[in-house]
C-alpha cells in the first residue's frame, strides 16, 4: 500500500500545438486538502481533466491507492470515488437542480427502475441546506445565477460520496460569506477522511484551507510545499517567476466632474431606489452578496435589461439607454461576469474576439480591413498580456484567465468614458490580476469613470475610491475608502434594515 | 430569342423523317399516381408496337416547375414528341413553345394545356358528358330527391373544376329540382384531408343522401368513411374512381356504380397520336385521321381552344363488371 | 392556499395553448353545433391518433437537438411493405402485420441513427437524404403500383376500425403510447438522459452518458413509431401508394413545436405535444365544419396557428413576470 | 508587466487550405460532369450546359440569404410561400391595370414585407424559434395567395417579361449572369464586411454579440427581409418561365433550398460555413438532376440518388477529418442573460 491515495507520475499532455502538461508529478494523501496553484494557462485544469479521465495523458501514469489505473471517461473515475467540480459550467440548464445534482447516479427503485423523485428532491434539499443555501431543488438550473449554479455543482460532487474531491476554482464566483460556508464544508469532508484537491487563484483560500500546495508554471511542475513552510513572496515567485511588489497599485485620487448620475433607478423584482453618481477618474466599487442584484443593475445601465423607474444622467444630460449599442454610443462599456457565454465567442480567434465590439474601427465604409484588425488585436492582446503565441489561436484554447484578458482587451478598443467591470478578476491569476488592476488604475487616471462589481473584499477595498454595498436589490450603504473594512462591508451586505416591502 | 448554336446541326441528322429510332416522351403529373402509371403503360405499349422508344417521365411532386425541368431535359435530348399531362393549363406554354420551335411535336392528354402550347389534345371524355353522367347517376341512386355534396381534389384542379361546372349546369334542369347541392368540399387529393372533409359533410348535413367525388383519391376516401360508419344504403357515393380501389365499395354497395375511362387506352391512343404527329402523318388540324392500333380510327375535332381527339364516353363500373377490371387498374 | 394553485398553474407552460384550444372550440361550436357532438369528437380523436403517435416520437428527437424529416417516407415505406405482405398472405394476423411495420420502420430509424451517431452527420441533412431515399424505395418496392382495399384482408382493415375496451383501436394505441412516453420520459434514467443530452451534450459526456446510444435509441424509436403509424395509416385508409403521407413530417414537427418543444434541445413535455397535436386536430376537423370558402381555409389556418403561438408566448411572459413581481426586495 | 510578443501573421497552411469542404464540392461537380457526359451524348455541349442553369437557378437566389439565416442559427421555411404570394400579387396587380414595371416593384415589396414580418416577429418575441414563426407564416402567406387568386391562374404578361425566364445575353442565360453577380455580391457581403462578420457573431454566440454592441435585432430584420426580397426575385424568374402563375407554385422550395445550403457545408448549428460552398452545392444538385434527367432516370430513382449523394458526400468528409467539421457546443443558445 502506498501512502498516497492518488499519485500521478511524469504526466505529459499535448494538445495540437500546445504542450499543456510537461512531466508533472503530484501526490495526494488521505484526509488532506491539497492546493494546486499557478498562473492562468499553467495547466491546472488540464491536469484535473487527466485525473478524471476527460483527457488521456500522452505520457505518464495515474496510481490510485498504489495501483495503476487508466480512466477513459469521467464516469469511470466517479465509480471509484473521484468527483470533480470543473472550472467551466458543465450543467444542464433545462433540467432541475435535483437532476443536475444526481445526474449519473440517480436514485431508483430496484424492482421497477423507477426514478425516486421524492427522495431525490428531499436529498437535494438537504444537501443544499448543508451548503447554507435555501434553493428550491425543483428550480430550473438555467434560471440560476452563476454563483448559485456553482453551489449546485458543489452539491453534486458531495452527493457522489467521493473519496477524492477535486474543486477547480469553486470560489471564483462566490462572495466572502459563501466562501466561508464552502471552507467549513471542505474542512468537514477532510475530517471525514476525504482527500481534496483545491484550485484557486485566491491566496486567502489556500492559507485558510490547504495543508500542502503544488505549483505549476508553464505546464511544468515547480514544486510541492507545506503551506506553513513557504512564504507568500516565495510562492508568488514560484508561480509567476518574478516578484510582484504591490498587488494594488497606488492611485492618485483626482476625482473630477460628474460623468454618470443615477437617480432612484428601479426594476420590478430586481432592484429599487438606486441612486449614485460616478465621477471622472473614480473607481466605484459595488459589492454585496450573490444575488443582491448588482449584475442586473449594471446590465440595466448597459441597456441589456429595461428599468421601470428612475432616471440616468450622462454628463449632466438625461439619457435613455435601450440597447447595448445606445450605451456604447454614449460611452459606457461593460465587461460581463460570465466571459464564456456573455463576452467571448469561443470558437473564434483571439483577434476576431477582440475586434468584435468595434468593427467600425477596422473597417472603411463597412468593408473590413484585415491588416488593421491584426494590428489592433496584436497591440491590445500584448497590452493586456494574453498568454498565447498567435492572435489566430481560438479563444477556446485559452485558459480561463487568459480568456478574461481577451474580454478586457475588447473593452479597450472603444472610445468609452464609463467602464463597468463585473467581477473582472474572476478566475484570474495573481500575475494577470495585477495587470488588470494596473489597467484599471491607468484608465481611471486617464479620466475614465469605473464601476467595479466584485465579491472579493481585498479587491474592493484595495481599488475603490468609494464602495456601494448592496443587499437584496437596494444600496444599503456607501463607504469611503478610509471607512472601508471587511466588517463594515459585511455588516452592510447582510443588513436587513431596509424593509421587506413588496416591490412592484 | 433563342441562339441556335450547335444544336441546329445535330437536329438535322436525327430528324423526323425516318421511322427508325424515334423517341417519344410522355410526362405525367407526378410519380406514384396509379392512374398515371397505367396511362404511361398504355403509351409505352403503343410506342413499342410501332417499334420506337418510349420515355416515361414524371416529377416527384405534381408541380409545373418539375414538368418544365423535364421538358428542358427532353429538348436537350432532341426527342421526337412530347405528350404532356399538364399540371397547369397555361404555365407550360413558354417551355412547350420552345420545344415546338425546336421541331418537337407536342400534344397533351388527360389534363390539357392551352391551345397555343400543343398541336392536339387527347381527351379522355367530353367534360360535359362527364358532368352530366355523374348527375344522372346520382339522381337515379337517390330517386331524384335529397341533398348531395361534391368532394373534389384541390381547389386548383382545372379539369375537376370544369366537370363541377357542368354538373351545376346539369342540376339546373327541372328533372333535378328536388336535388340540392349543399356543398363543394376539397380534399386536396390527400387521404387524411379527404376523410376529414367527408366526415365534416356527414356532420353538417345529417340528411345527406349522396356524395359525388370526381377524383380517384376522394371517392375512395369517402367510400371508406361511409363503410366504416356503417352508412351503406343511407349515403351513396359515386364519381370517378379506379376500379381496383373501388372494387371493395362497389361490392359492398356503398357505391352502386361509378365511372372512369380506361387510362391504359388513353395512353395507348396518345402514343399513336404522338407517333402520327412525329411521322407527319397528321398535323393536329381538324379533320385529320389516324389509326390507333387496336382502338381503331380516330379523327381530330375542333374545341374552344385548339383541337382534340376524343377517346369516348366514360366507362361505367358496376358490381357486374368490377371483378374483371379490379386487377387491371 | 391559493398561492399553491397559482404556482402550480404558472408551472404549466402550455396553459396558453390549452386556453386557446378551448376558445377555438367554443368559436367553432358557435358556428356549427355539430362540432361538439360525440360522433364528431370521436372522428376527431381517430384522425388525430396517428399524429399524436408520431409527434411523441418526434419530441424525443427534437429534445436531443435532432430532427427527423424522413418520417413521412418511413411511414409510406413500412405501410407499403406491410400492405404488399398482407395482400400476398391474407391469413396473416394483424398483430404480425403491425410487428412487420414496426420492424421495417425501426430498420429505417436505425440507419438514420447510425448516420447521426456513428458517422456524425447533422440530423437535418441525414434525414433529408433518407427522406428522398426511402420515398424512392417506396415507389420501387411497390413497382409503381398500389395496394387497394379489396386486396387487403378484413382483419387488417379491422385494425383501424375495431374497438378495444370500447375505445377505437387507433385511439387506444395512441393512449398506450402516450402513457408509456409519460412514464419513460419522467421516471426512467434513460428518459432523463435524453433530456440531459439535449440540454448540454458536453456535460452529458462528462456525466458518462453514452450519446451515441441515446441517439440510436431516439431515432430507432422514431422509426418504429413511424412504422407503426404506417400500418395504422394504411389500415385506416385501406390504401397504400408511393406518395402516402408525403409532407406529413412538417405537420408532425408543427405539432411538437406548437406544443412547446424547443428545437434547441432539452425542452419538451408529452402533455404539450399532445396539446399541439390536438390544436392541429381541431383545425383539421373544425375548419371544414365552419362554412368558409375553401380558398380561405389555408389563410385562416395560418392566422390561427400564428395567433396560437403568440397567445401562448404572451401568457408565458405574463406568468413569468408575475412570478418575478412576487419576489420581495 | 511581462509583455510577450504575439504573432499576428498567419502562415499559409496547405492542410487547412485543402481540408475545406468546398474542394469536396468542386470534386463532385467534376465527377458529375465526367459521368454525365459519358452517359449522355447530349450533355456536353454549350447549349445544354447553359440551358440547364435556367432550369435550376430560379430557387437558387434564395440560397444566398438562407446561408446567412442558417449561419445566424435561424431558419426560414416560409420562402416557398413567399415566392407564391409575391408572384400572385404581381400577376394580380398587373391584371388590375398596373404597368408591368410597377407590378415587378410591387412583387419585390411584397417579398420584402413577408421577410420583414418574419424578422419582426422573431425580434419582438425572442423566445420563439424561427421554425415556429416561419412555419406559421408559411401557411399564412400561401393562404393569402389562395385568397387572392382562388382557383384561377393569372398571366398575359407583356412579351418582354418572358426575358427574365428565357432570355440570353450573348450566349449566356440572363438568369445565370444575374446569379453570378449576386453570388459575388453576397459572398463579399458575408465575408468581407462588418455586416457579414456580425452575422457570424450572432450565430456563434448571440448573447456575447448583444453584449458587444452588435445590433442583433436590426441584423436579423435585414437578413430576413433580404430573404423575402430574394424570394420575390425567384418569383419573377419563375413567373416569367411559366408565363402565368397560381397560388400553388414554388411548393416545397424551402426544403430544396435548405438541402442546397446544408450540402454547401453550412451547419444548422450556426456560425459556420461559406457562401461559396452553398453556391457550389447549387450546381452540384442542379447538374446532377439535369444529367440524370438526360438519361431519363425515373423520378423515384432520382430521389434515391440525390438522397444517397447528400449523405455520402457528407459522410466521406466526416470520415476523413472526423471531428473537424463537428459542431461545437452551443453554450449560449438559450440566450439567457445573467
Ligand atoms: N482542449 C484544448 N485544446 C487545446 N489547448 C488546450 C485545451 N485545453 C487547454 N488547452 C491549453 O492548455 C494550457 C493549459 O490550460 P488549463 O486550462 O489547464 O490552464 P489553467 O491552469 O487551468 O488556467 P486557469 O487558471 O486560467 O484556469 C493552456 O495553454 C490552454 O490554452
Ligand atoms: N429571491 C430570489 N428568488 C429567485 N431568484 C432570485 C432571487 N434572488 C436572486 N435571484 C436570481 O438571481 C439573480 C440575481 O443575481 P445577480 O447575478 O444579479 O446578483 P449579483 O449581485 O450580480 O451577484 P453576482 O454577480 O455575484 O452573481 C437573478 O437572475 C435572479 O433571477
Ligand atoms: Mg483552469
Ligand atoms: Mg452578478
Amino acid at each position: 500500500m502506498s501512502d498516497y491515495v492518488l499519485e500521478l507520475k511524469a504526466i505529459t499532455k499535448e494538445f495540437p500545438g500546445v504542450k499543456a502538461l510537461d512531466n508533472v508529478h503530484f501526490n495526494l494523501k488521505a484526509g488532506e486538502i491539497h492546493a494546486l496553484m499557478g498562473e492562468n494557462g499553467a495547466g491546472k485544469s488540464t491536469f484535473i481533466k487527466v485525473i478524471t479521465g476527460v483527457h488521456l495523458p500522452n505520457k505518464g501514469d495515474v496510481y490510485l491507492n498504489g495501483e495503476k489505473v487508466v480512466f477513459h471517461n469521467p464516469k469511470e473515475a466517479t465509480k471509484v470515488g473521484i468527483a470533480a467540480i470543473y472550472q467551466h459550467v458543465t450543467n444542464y440548464p433545462d433540467l432541475s437542480v435535483t437532476e443536475n445534482i444526481f445526474m449519473g447516479h440517480e436514485k431508483i427503485k430496484k424492482s421497477t427502475r423507477k426514478i425516486q423523485w421524492k427522495e431525490m428532491h428531499a436529498d437535494a434539499k438537504a444537501l443544499l441546506e448543508s451548503l447554507g443555501s435555501d434553493l428550491n431543488p425543483k428550480t430550473e438550473m438555467g434560471s440560476l445565477s452563476v454563483a448559485k449554479q456553482q453551489i449546485v455543482e458543489i452539491a453534486k460532487a458531495l452527493s457522489a460520496n467521493a473519496k477524492i474531491i477535486i474543486m477547480d476554482e469553486p470560489t471564483a464566483a462566490l462572495t466572502h460569506r459563501e466562501s466561508e460556508e464552502l471552507y467549513k464544508i471542505t474542512e468537514r469532508l477532510r475530517d471525514e477522511g476525504v482527500a481534496i484537491i483545491f484550485i484557486s487563484h485566491r491566496f486567502e483560500d489556500m492559507y485558510r484551507l490547504a495543508d500542502r500546495v503544488t505549483v505549476l508554471r508553464d505546464s511544468q511542475y515547480i514544486g510541492t510545499w507545506d503551506v506553513d513552510g513557504i512564504s507568500n513572496d516565495k510562492l508568488v515567485v514560484a508561480m509567476v517567476g518574478r516578484e510582484i511588489k504591490q498587488l494594488f497599485p497606488e492611485k492618485q485620487v483626482l476625482i473630477d466632474e460628474e460623468l454618470l448620475r443615477v437617480e432612484k433607478l428601479g426594476q420590478a423584482g430586481m432592484f429599487k431606489d438606486i441612486s449614485f453618481t460616478l465621477h471622472k477618474g473614480e473607481i466605484l466599487g459595488i459589492t454585496g452578496l450573490v444575488g443582491a442584484g448588482r449584475s442586473e443593475l449594471c446590465q440595466a445601465l448597459f441597456g441589456i435589461e429595461p428599468y421601470d423607474e428612475g432616471a440616468v444622467y450622462f454628463e449632466g444630460e438625461k439619457v435613455t439607454i435601450k440597447t447595448p449599442a445606445d450605451a456604447v454610443n454614449l460611452g459606457i462599456g461593460y465587461l460581463p461576469e460570465d466571459r464564456q457565454t456573455q463576452s467571448l465567442i469561443l470558437q473564434w480567434s483571439i483577434s476576431q474576439n477582440i475586434t468584435l465590439s468595434s468593427l467600425d474601427k477596422i473597417s472603411h465604409k463597412g468593408w473590413l480591413n484585415n491588416q488593421e484588425e491584426r494590428k489592433m488585436s496584436k497591440t491590445l492582446a500584448e497590452q493586456v498580456g494574453v498568454k498565447t503565441n498567435s492572435i489566430f489561436n481560438l479563444a477556446s484554447s485559452l485558459s480561463g484567465g487568459n480568456q478574461q484578458k481577451v474580454a478586457v482587451a475588447k473593452l479597450l478598443t472603444k472610445d468609452l468614458k464609463v467602464l463597468i467591470f463585473d467581477e473582472p478578476t474572476k478566475g484570474v491569476d495573481i500575475g494577470a490580476r495585477s495587470s488588470i488592476y494596473q489597467i484599471m488604475i491607468d484608465l481611471a487616471s486617464e479620466g475614465y469613470g469605473i464601476i467595479m462589481i466584485s465579491s472579493e473584499m481585498p479587491e474592493v477595498i484595495g481599488l475603490s475610491d468609494r464602495i456601494a454595498v448592496m443587499c437584496e436589490g437596494r444600496i444599503t450603504r456607501f463607504l469611503d475608502k478610509d471607512q472601508a473594512t471587511q466588517e463594515a462591508i459585511l455588516e452592510a451586505a447582510m443588513s436587513k434594515q431596509t424593509s421587506k416591502s413588496q416591490v412592484v | 430569342q433563342q441562339t441556335g448554336g450547335s444544336n441546329e446541326d445535330n437536329s438535322g441528322d436525327s430528324g423526323s423523317e425516318g421511322n427508325d429510332g424515334q423517341r417519344h416522351a410522355v410526362i405525367f403529373k407526378s410519380t406514384g399516381n396509379p392512374f398515371g402509371e397505367k396511362l404511361m403503360e398504355g403509351f409505352e405499349t403503343a410506342i413499342t408496337e410501332a417499334g420506337d422508344e418510349a420515355i416515361l417521365r414524371a416529377p416527384d411532386q405534381p408541380t409545373v416547375e418539375g414538368q418544365i425541368q423535364i421538358i428542358e431535359e427532353l429538348i436537350s435530348q432532341q426527342v421526337d414528341s412530347i405528350t404532356i399531362i399538364g399540371n397547369d393549363y397555361d404555365g407550360l406554354q413558354p417551355v412547350l413553345t420552345k420545344a415546338m420551335d425546336r421541331g418537337i411535336k407536342v400534344l397533351s392528354a388527360d389534363s390539357a394545356v392551352n391551345g397555343a402550347s400543343r398541336l392536339v389534345h387527347i381527351n379522355q371524355a367530353d367534360p360535359e358528358a362527364i358532368g352530366r353522367i355523374q348527375i344522372e347517376a346520382v339522381a337515379e341512386m337517390i330517386d331524384h330527391e335529397g341533398q348531395i355534396a361534391i368532394l373534389s381534389a384541390t381547389s386548383q384542379a382545372s379539369n375537376q373544376n370544369l366537370w363541377i361546372e357542368w354538373m351545376q349546369t346539369e342540376l339546373e334542369k327541372p328533372d333535378y329540382e328536388n336535388i340540392e347541392l349543399v356543398e363543394i368540399a376539397y380534399g386536396d387529393d390527400l387521404r387524411d384531408k379527404s376523410v376529414s372533409e367527408t366526415e365534416a359533410l356527414l356532420q353538417s348535413y345529417p340528411d345527406l343522401k349522396a356524395i359525388i367525388a370526381p377524383t380517384t383519391v376522394g371517392i375512395a376516401a369517402a367510400s371508406k368513411v361511409i363503410s366504416d360508419k356503417g352508412l351503406q344504403g343511407e349515403v351513396v357515393v359515386t364519381g370517378l374512381g379506379l376500379p381496383s380501389e373501388m372494387a371493395e365499395y362497389i361490392e359492398n354497395g356503398v357505391s352502386p356504380w361509378m365511372y372512369l375511362w380506361n387510362p391504359i387506352d388513353l395512353g395507348y391512343l396518345a402514343g399513336y397520336a404522338a407517333k402520327a404527329l412525329a411521322d407527319e402523318e397528321i398535323s393536329g388540324e381538324v379533320g385529320d385521321t389516324f389509326e390507333a392500333g387496336d382502338l381503331g380510327n380516330f379523327e381530330v375535332t375542333e374545341t374552344e381552344d385548339g383541337t382534340e381527339v376524343l377517346l369516348g364516353d366514360p366507362f361505367k363500373f358496376d358490381p357486374d363488371n368490377i371483378d374483371e377490371w379490379k386487377d387491371v387498374y | 392556499m391559493e398561492s399553491n394553485l397559482i404556482r402550480y398553474v404558472s408551472k404549466f407552460r402550455e396553459l396558453g395553448l390549452l386556453g386557446f384550444i378551448i376558445i377555438l372550440a367554443i368559436v367553432i361550436q358557435f358556428l356549427n353545433p355539430a362540432f361538439l357532438t360525440l360522433g364528431n369528437l370521436s372522428d376527431m380523436l381517430k384522425n388525430t391518433a396517428i399524429l399524436c403517435i408520431l409527434a411523441l416520437g418526434m419530441m424525443l428527437v427534437l429534445v436531443t437537438r435532432g430532427i427527423d424529416l424522413s418520417i413521412g417516407a418511413t411511414l409510406a415505406l413500412s405501410g407499403m411493405i406491410t400492405a404488399l405482405t398482407v395482400s400476398a398472405y391474407p391469413g396473416l394476423s394483424p398483430f404480425l402485420a403491425i410487428l412487420l411495420g414496426i420492424i421495417v420502420g425501426s430498420a429505417c430509424g436505425v440507419i438514420l441513427g447510425l448516420l447521426v451517431s456513428k458517422v456524425g452527420i447533422l440530423p437535418i441533412i441525414a434525414s433529408l437524404g433518407l427522406m428522398n431515399a426511402f420515398r424512392g424505395m417506396t415507389f420501387w418496392v411497390g413497382g409503381g403500383d398500389w395496394v387497394s382495399a379489396y386486396q387487403m384482408p378484413d382483419s387488417f382493415k379491422g385494425i383501424a376500425t375495431s374497438n378495444i375496451l370500447g375505445i377505437n383501436t387507433l385511439v387506444f394505441i395512441a393512449i398506450i403510447i402516450f402513457l408509456f412516453f409519460y412514464y419513460f420520459v419522467n421516471n426512467t434514467i434513460t428518459g432523463r438522459q435524453i433530456y440531459a443530452l439535449g440540454s448540454n451534450p458536453d456535460s452529458a459526456k462528462i456525466s458518462g452518458i453514452n450519446a451515441n446510444k441515446v441517439y440510436m435509441l431516439v431515432y430507432t424509436l422514431m422509426g418504429g413509431l413511424s412504422g407503426l403509424a404506417g400500418v395504422l395509416w394504411v389500415s385506416k385508409f385501406a390504401s397504400s401508394q408511393g406518395d402516402t403521407a408525403s409532407g406529413y413530417e412538417l405537420t408532425v414537427i408543427a405539432a411538437c413545436i406548437l406544443g412547446g418543444v424547443s428545437i434547441n434541445g432539452g425542452v419538451g413535455k408529452v402533455i404539450g405535444v399532445l396539446l399541439g397535436a390536438f390544436l392541429l386536430g381541431v383545425l383539421d376537423n373544425g375548419l371544414p365544419l365552419i362554412n368558409v370558402s375553401p380558398f380561405w381555409q389555408m389563410g385562416i389556418e395560418g392566422v390561427i396557428i400564428l395567433v396560437a403561438v403568440l397567445f401562448n408566448t404572451e401568457i408565458k411572459k405574463k406568468v413569468e413576470k408575475n412570478n418575478r413581481l412576487r419576489r420581495v426586495i | 508587466m511581462s509583455t510577450r510578443t504575439i504573432n499576428n501573421v498567419q502562415n499559409f497552411s496547405w492542410k487547412r487550405f485543402m481540408l475545406q469542404w468546398e474542394w469536396m464540392l468542386i470534386a463532385l461537380i467534376i465527377i458529375i460532369f465526367i459521368v454525365n457526359s459519358s452517359i449522355s451524348p447530349y450533355f456536353l455541349n454549350f447549349t445544354s450546359i447553359s440551358d440547364a442553369t435556367m432550369t435550376f437557378l430560379d430557387k437558387a437566389f434564395i440560397v444566398f440569404p438562407m446561408v446567412m439565416i442558417m449561419i445566424m442559427r435561424e431558419i426560414d421555411i416560409s420562402v416557398g410561400s413567399t415566392v407564391a404570394l409575391a408572384s400572385v400579387v404581381m400577376a394580380t396587380t398587373f391584371n388590375a391595370g398596373l404597368p408591368m414595371e410597377l407590378a415587378i416593384v410591387v412583387c419585390l415589396l411584397v417579398g420584402a414585407l413577408c421577410g420583414f414580418f418574419n424578422g419582426f416577429l422573431l425580434v419582438k418575441y425572442r423566445e420563439l424559434s424561427a421554425v415556429i414563426v416561419t412555419l406559421s407564416t408559411m401557411i399564412l402567406y400561401r393562404g393569402i395567395a389562395y385568397m387572392i387568386l382562388e382557383d384561377q391562374s393569372s398571366g398575359g404578361f407583356p412579351s418582354w417579361f418572358s426575358y427574365f425566364g428565357w432570355g440570353y445575353i450573348g450566349p449566356i442565360p440572363f438568369i445565370l449572369l444575374l446569379f453570378v453577380i449576386l453570388a459575388i455580391g453576397f459572398a463579399l457581403l458575408l465575408h468581407k464586411t462588418v455586416f457579414g462578420r456580425q452575422v457570424y457573431a450572432i450565430g456563434s454566440n448571440t448573447t456575447a454579440s448583444r453584449f458587444s454592441g452588435v445590433k442583433v435585432d436590426r441584423i436579423k430584420l435585414i437578413v430576413f427581409t433580404l430573404a423575402g426580397v430574394m424570394a420575390a426575385i425567384t418569383a419573377i424568374f419563375l413567373t416569367a418561365r411559366m408565363g402565368s402563375t397560381r397560388p400553388n407554385v414554388a411548393n416545397m422550395y424551402e426544403l430544396d433550398v435548405i438541402a442546397m445550403v446544408a450540402l454547401g457545408g453550412i451547419s444548422t448549428a450556426g456560425g459556420k460555413g461559406k457562401m461559396l460552398g452553398a453556391i457550389l452545392a447549387v450546381f452540384v444538385i442542379g447538374y446532377l438532376q439535369y444529367g440524370l434527367g438526360l438519361i431519363n432516370i425515373p423520378a423515384q430513382m432520382l430521389l434515391i440518388v440525390i438522397g444517397v449523394l447528400l449523405i455520402a458526400s457528407v459522410t466521406v468528409t466526416n470520415l476523413r477529418v472526423k471531428g473537424k467539421f463537428k459542431t461545437s457546443s452551443k453554450s449560449d443558445s438559450k440566450e439567457k442573460v445573467s
